[in-house]
């Protein structure tokens, strides 16, 4: 049983949006009725950046609304999509002029919701241009029937790279494709230990035998298509990599960009175990990490688990991600 | 008597207040009703969807005090663009068509209507990606509008018109309960939803009635007693 | 029960530490033998920091190496402190000529073995401070007797400010007079609703029953003192900032530096919440937030809980505070 | 035959490596039974401790290859400062003080070992702050430091007066079973710990008795069967 530190469980979002803005005094600011995140000074002149989704990610997307990621943020209700209305409203306060990209995972309901507010928002002479984020491996049909590959920790360097490009003067449909191409070329495998509980409930929405792992698991408390047996932190990050690597065909000499992402409830140590076998297992394959992140960037509420997301390297991309970013949960 | 084609197809000046009103009423009414066939057939959350449209409508409407027909339409389109959800947007982008149906100050005329009907249609599709006969608000919208063009291009008058188109599209919502649903959060239930009405099309058959009432003189109810 | 993602248990801390350095290539660099985590290129000419201490509390300390802050951080096994040649070897390895200041949490093996280390180095002519970060309220005993006050979050005020003064190039003494200050003025409540697990363990260090929160606890999954009714996000605040308020002794118009810390299982959903109920009382009040951080710095394991740090605010602590850092977990 | 004041204090020229390679066998024979009275009286890892402190010892001398005896008992020092806990760097700061008994290249006399028994025993006092009677390692290396300066002080020959010192040593680590803790982590389990010997003064007890073994012509063993 888990309990949680929350008043009103339907007050949850708009709250913790409060608490989120008033701590970040001068640099964010809240539209409370439409429920987005932007920054306090907004930018101009410049590609306009809006993300969002359901809650329960954190610290994706808020986290990331500054100079060099997005110009605002908006938030559904626990793992549920913004409203339309919400998406329209974001995308028209991301707007200076330039055009706004809506980064957006794949997920029905967000799509059809950014969608629509993308059309509508024409209404209001704002150009839009939607970058899709479908990184998650463990989805991938051959066929490429049904809603695809689903959204996951991809979306924090499509928003990195995105903004950046945005930052230094790209048009709107640079920075759209530069947001495609990452998006097109990263990968992530999830695991989870133990499911994640939704405030105000008192089960995780699933549980597990003691030696399974949930292989190939979303962010939203989803149960994966395959259960295997648990292991070392060498032997899952392994499920992990192995996958990853058989799909992104790398050669030797290659270098990435890595997240290793905590889902929620993992700590730091056992975040870094898995990055050290990561460094370890392309070191021996000739390749490298170039950039990375360890850290839990999009969780699933306290889910305990670990996803790894690659994406090759190349100098624009590098360029880009290094680029300056000063935002409340990536900055430098 | 029969109506010759140039039957007057002009709309009351208040069609706009008049549809959105009786809509909302009737939507009301019925949020009970459609919620439980949510829960039956699909993941119950439709019922809350229309209260909280129509909580949204009563807010846009202070706040915009519309004027005119595209003003109140208009409010109804915001009411559910702010729902999410599948419906939400879809029923959004539908009145928005709607609302276009006439420019600012003006009511449209039944053709107009029409159009607007079948570019509502359209645009649920567009999003939506359903066909008739994947169990959504199309199955019911889909025949109203091909009623309503009919009655429109064989002259008959307004009322009589809507009130065809109604027809139709209650008829179809109630054939949904014999569809399997291939869209939205109903198509995980599969076969278990056989017998059970889809309450997007039931909604699409108020939406109609509502049209209906507005344009009759006597201003009557927006039936709903076939939910259930 | 909750498994953790590890190798060996007994190797956890090398292999994490290594996974850790290796994520921060160029920035980072590890003395393996002696298990500490020094700024790949060390700093010139300014007063050497120094902390450390059990592990488990990650992103502390190691994650406060860079520019700003840390010079070094020395890394025990989980909860046990480092030994005193880890800390001589730290020390020595943070020394530039100027001196060395070591930040401690007051507990008695970390001190004993600073303080040994802090007397060795003097072997190698390397000159040492010691501030003793002690600002847990729950553990305050009026007659001064005991181990005094235990160390929690407002350590990493005291890194912070020390790590600014240093880079600045204050000297020896007036580093650690101001490291000194903060321990002085700076207190920290905590509470948690469930406790860590130790990896390899698969049980909680304690367990609560549905109603029950544990007041003042401490980073080590230390039962606390006082079991007091679970309650909602805003009155779990109240809980910790009424007794701070009272011990802190302020006036309107003061202003105030606040870390609201997760203590490792808290999602960050939650520590708005806290935050929100912080900023609103002190409104209240007529005093200010005027810096803040909200994250999960200090952390015990996975430990569900908070833990407020308050401290007040003058210029010359707000402009140390506001200087720049590069570190992997504080950056700005 | 009783000796004059004019004795030779002289200890042995390898004396550093003898001590330490009597200790470093007696510890490692010693360590279960010490880490059993830890567990009866204490958390239960001062026999980790020792093994972990011989370990870091062998590597030390590895590394260092001390010719003297200052280096063979920094060795030792920082064999202990590498163990953590409270024993660790307790022992480390002591054998530091040992360590400094003699200049380079040279071994102590018997007056100055005396005097770095003291400082050894002074430092551990400073940075444990127990007194005699907390039942720590203090106890033990107290009475062995005035029997040691007083059978000195008495002309006794070097072995003679470190076996006083170690009888002392012993019969004080004994003696620590009939106290209760008030230092370390001894000291959570009160009264418990009664009629179980405090495994640091045992400890102490052997390093006295590899002293004496050191300095005897004929190079014996340190007794450890005392403890049990
Ligand atoms: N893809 C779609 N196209 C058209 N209508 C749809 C679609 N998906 C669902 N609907 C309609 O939406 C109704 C359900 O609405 P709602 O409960 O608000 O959405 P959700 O299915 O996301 O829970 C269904 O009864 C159906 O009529
Ligand atoms: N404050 C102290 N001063 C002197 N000796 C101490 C002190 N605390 C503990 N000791 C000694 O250390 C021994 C235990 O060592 P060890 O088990 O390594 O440490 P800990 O008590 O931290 O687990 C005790 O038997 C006692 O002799
Ligand atoms: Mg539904
Ligand atoms: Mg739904
Ligand atoms: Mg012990
Ligand atoms: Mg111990």
């Amino acid at each position: 049983m888990r309990r949680s530190i929350v008043n009103d469980p339907d007050q949850l979002v708009p709250e913790a949006l409060e608490g989120f803005v008033l701590s970040h005094p001068g640099r964010l600011a809240l539209d409370a009725e439409h429920r987005f995140v932007r920054r306090a000074e907004p930018a101009r002149d410049k590609v306009g950046l809006v993300s969002g989704g359901g809650s329960g990610h954190e610290p994706l997307h808020a986290g990331f609304v500054g100079p060099g990621m997005l110009d605002v943020a908006v938030a559904g209700a626990v793992f549920a999509s913004p409203t339309a209305l919400q998406v329209l409203e974001a995308t028209k306060a991301a707007d200076s002029g330039r055009g706004v990209v809506q980064i957006v995972k794949n997920y029905t309901g967000d799509v059809l919701n950014f969608r629509i507010a993308g059309e509508i928002s024409g209404d209001d002479e704002v150009e839009t241009e939607i970058v899709l984020v479908d990184d998650d491996l463990a989805t991938d049909t051959a066929d490429g029937g049904g809603p695809g590959r689903r959204g996951t920790a991809a979306t924090v360097i499509v928003e990195k790279i995105c903004g950046a490009a945005a930052e230094e003067g790209q048009d709107l449909a640079a920075v759209a494709d530069l947001g495609r191409r990452v998006a097109a070329s990263a990968r992530t495998m999830s695991l989870a230990l133990a499911a994640g509980t939704h405030p105000g409930d008192e089960e995780p929405q699933f549980s597990l035998g003691d030696d399974e792992v949930e292989l190939g698991v979303g962010i939203h408390g989803e149960r994966a298509a395959r259960r295997v047996p648990f292991t070392t932190a060498d032997g899952l990050t392994d499920l992990l990599l192995d996958p990853l690597l058989e799909e992104l065909d790398l050669s030797r000499g290659d270098e990435l960009l890595a997240i290793v992402n905590g889902l929620g409830g993992t700590y730091p140590l056992e975040l870094n175990l898995v990055a050290r076998r990561l460094h370890r297992r392309l070191a021996d394959a000739g390749m490298s990490v170039g950039r990375s992140l360890v850290g839990s960037y999009v969780t699933s509420l306290d889910m305990h688990g670990v996803s790894l997301t690659l994406m090759p390297l190349d100098a624009e991309l590098t360029r880009l991600w290094d680029a300056p970013v000063a935002t409340p949960a990536l900055s430098w | 008597m029969t109506r010759s084609p140039s039957t007057d197809t002009t709309l009351p000046d208040d069609l706009g207040p008049a549809f959105v009103t009786a809509l909302q009423g009737a939507l009301e009414d019925a949020a009970p009703a459609l919620g439980d066939l949510d829960r039956r057939a699909g993941d119950g959350d439709f019922g809350d969807n229309v209260r909280t449209a129509m909580k949204n409508l009563a807010r846009e409407l202070e706040s915009a005090e519309p004027e005119d027909y595209r003003g109140w339409v208009t409010a109804m389109s915001r009411a559910w663009l702010g729902v999410g959800g599948t419906s939400g947007p879809l029923f959004g982008m539908f009145y928005r068509d709607l609302a276009k149906a006439a420019g600012d100050g003006e009511a449209p005329d039944l053709g107009a209507l029409a159009e607007a009907l079948e570019a509502g249609q359209a645009v649920i599709q567009k999003y939506g990606e359903a066909e008739v006969g994947d169990r959504t608000m199309v199955d019911a919208l889909a025949p109203a509008v091909v009623a309503l063009r009919e009655a429109a291009q064989a002259g008959k008058a307004p009322a009589e018109a809507l009130a065809a188109a109604e027809q139709a599209a209650i008829e179809a919502a109630r054939g949904t309960a014999e569809l399997t649903a291939r869209r939205g959060r109903a198509s995980y239930v599969g076969e278990t939803a056989k017998g059970v009405m889809d309450p997007g099309a039931c909604a699409m058959g108020l939406v109609v009635g509502a049209l209906r009432v507005a344009v009759e003189a006597d201003g009557g109810e927006v039936a709903a007693d076939w939910i259930e």
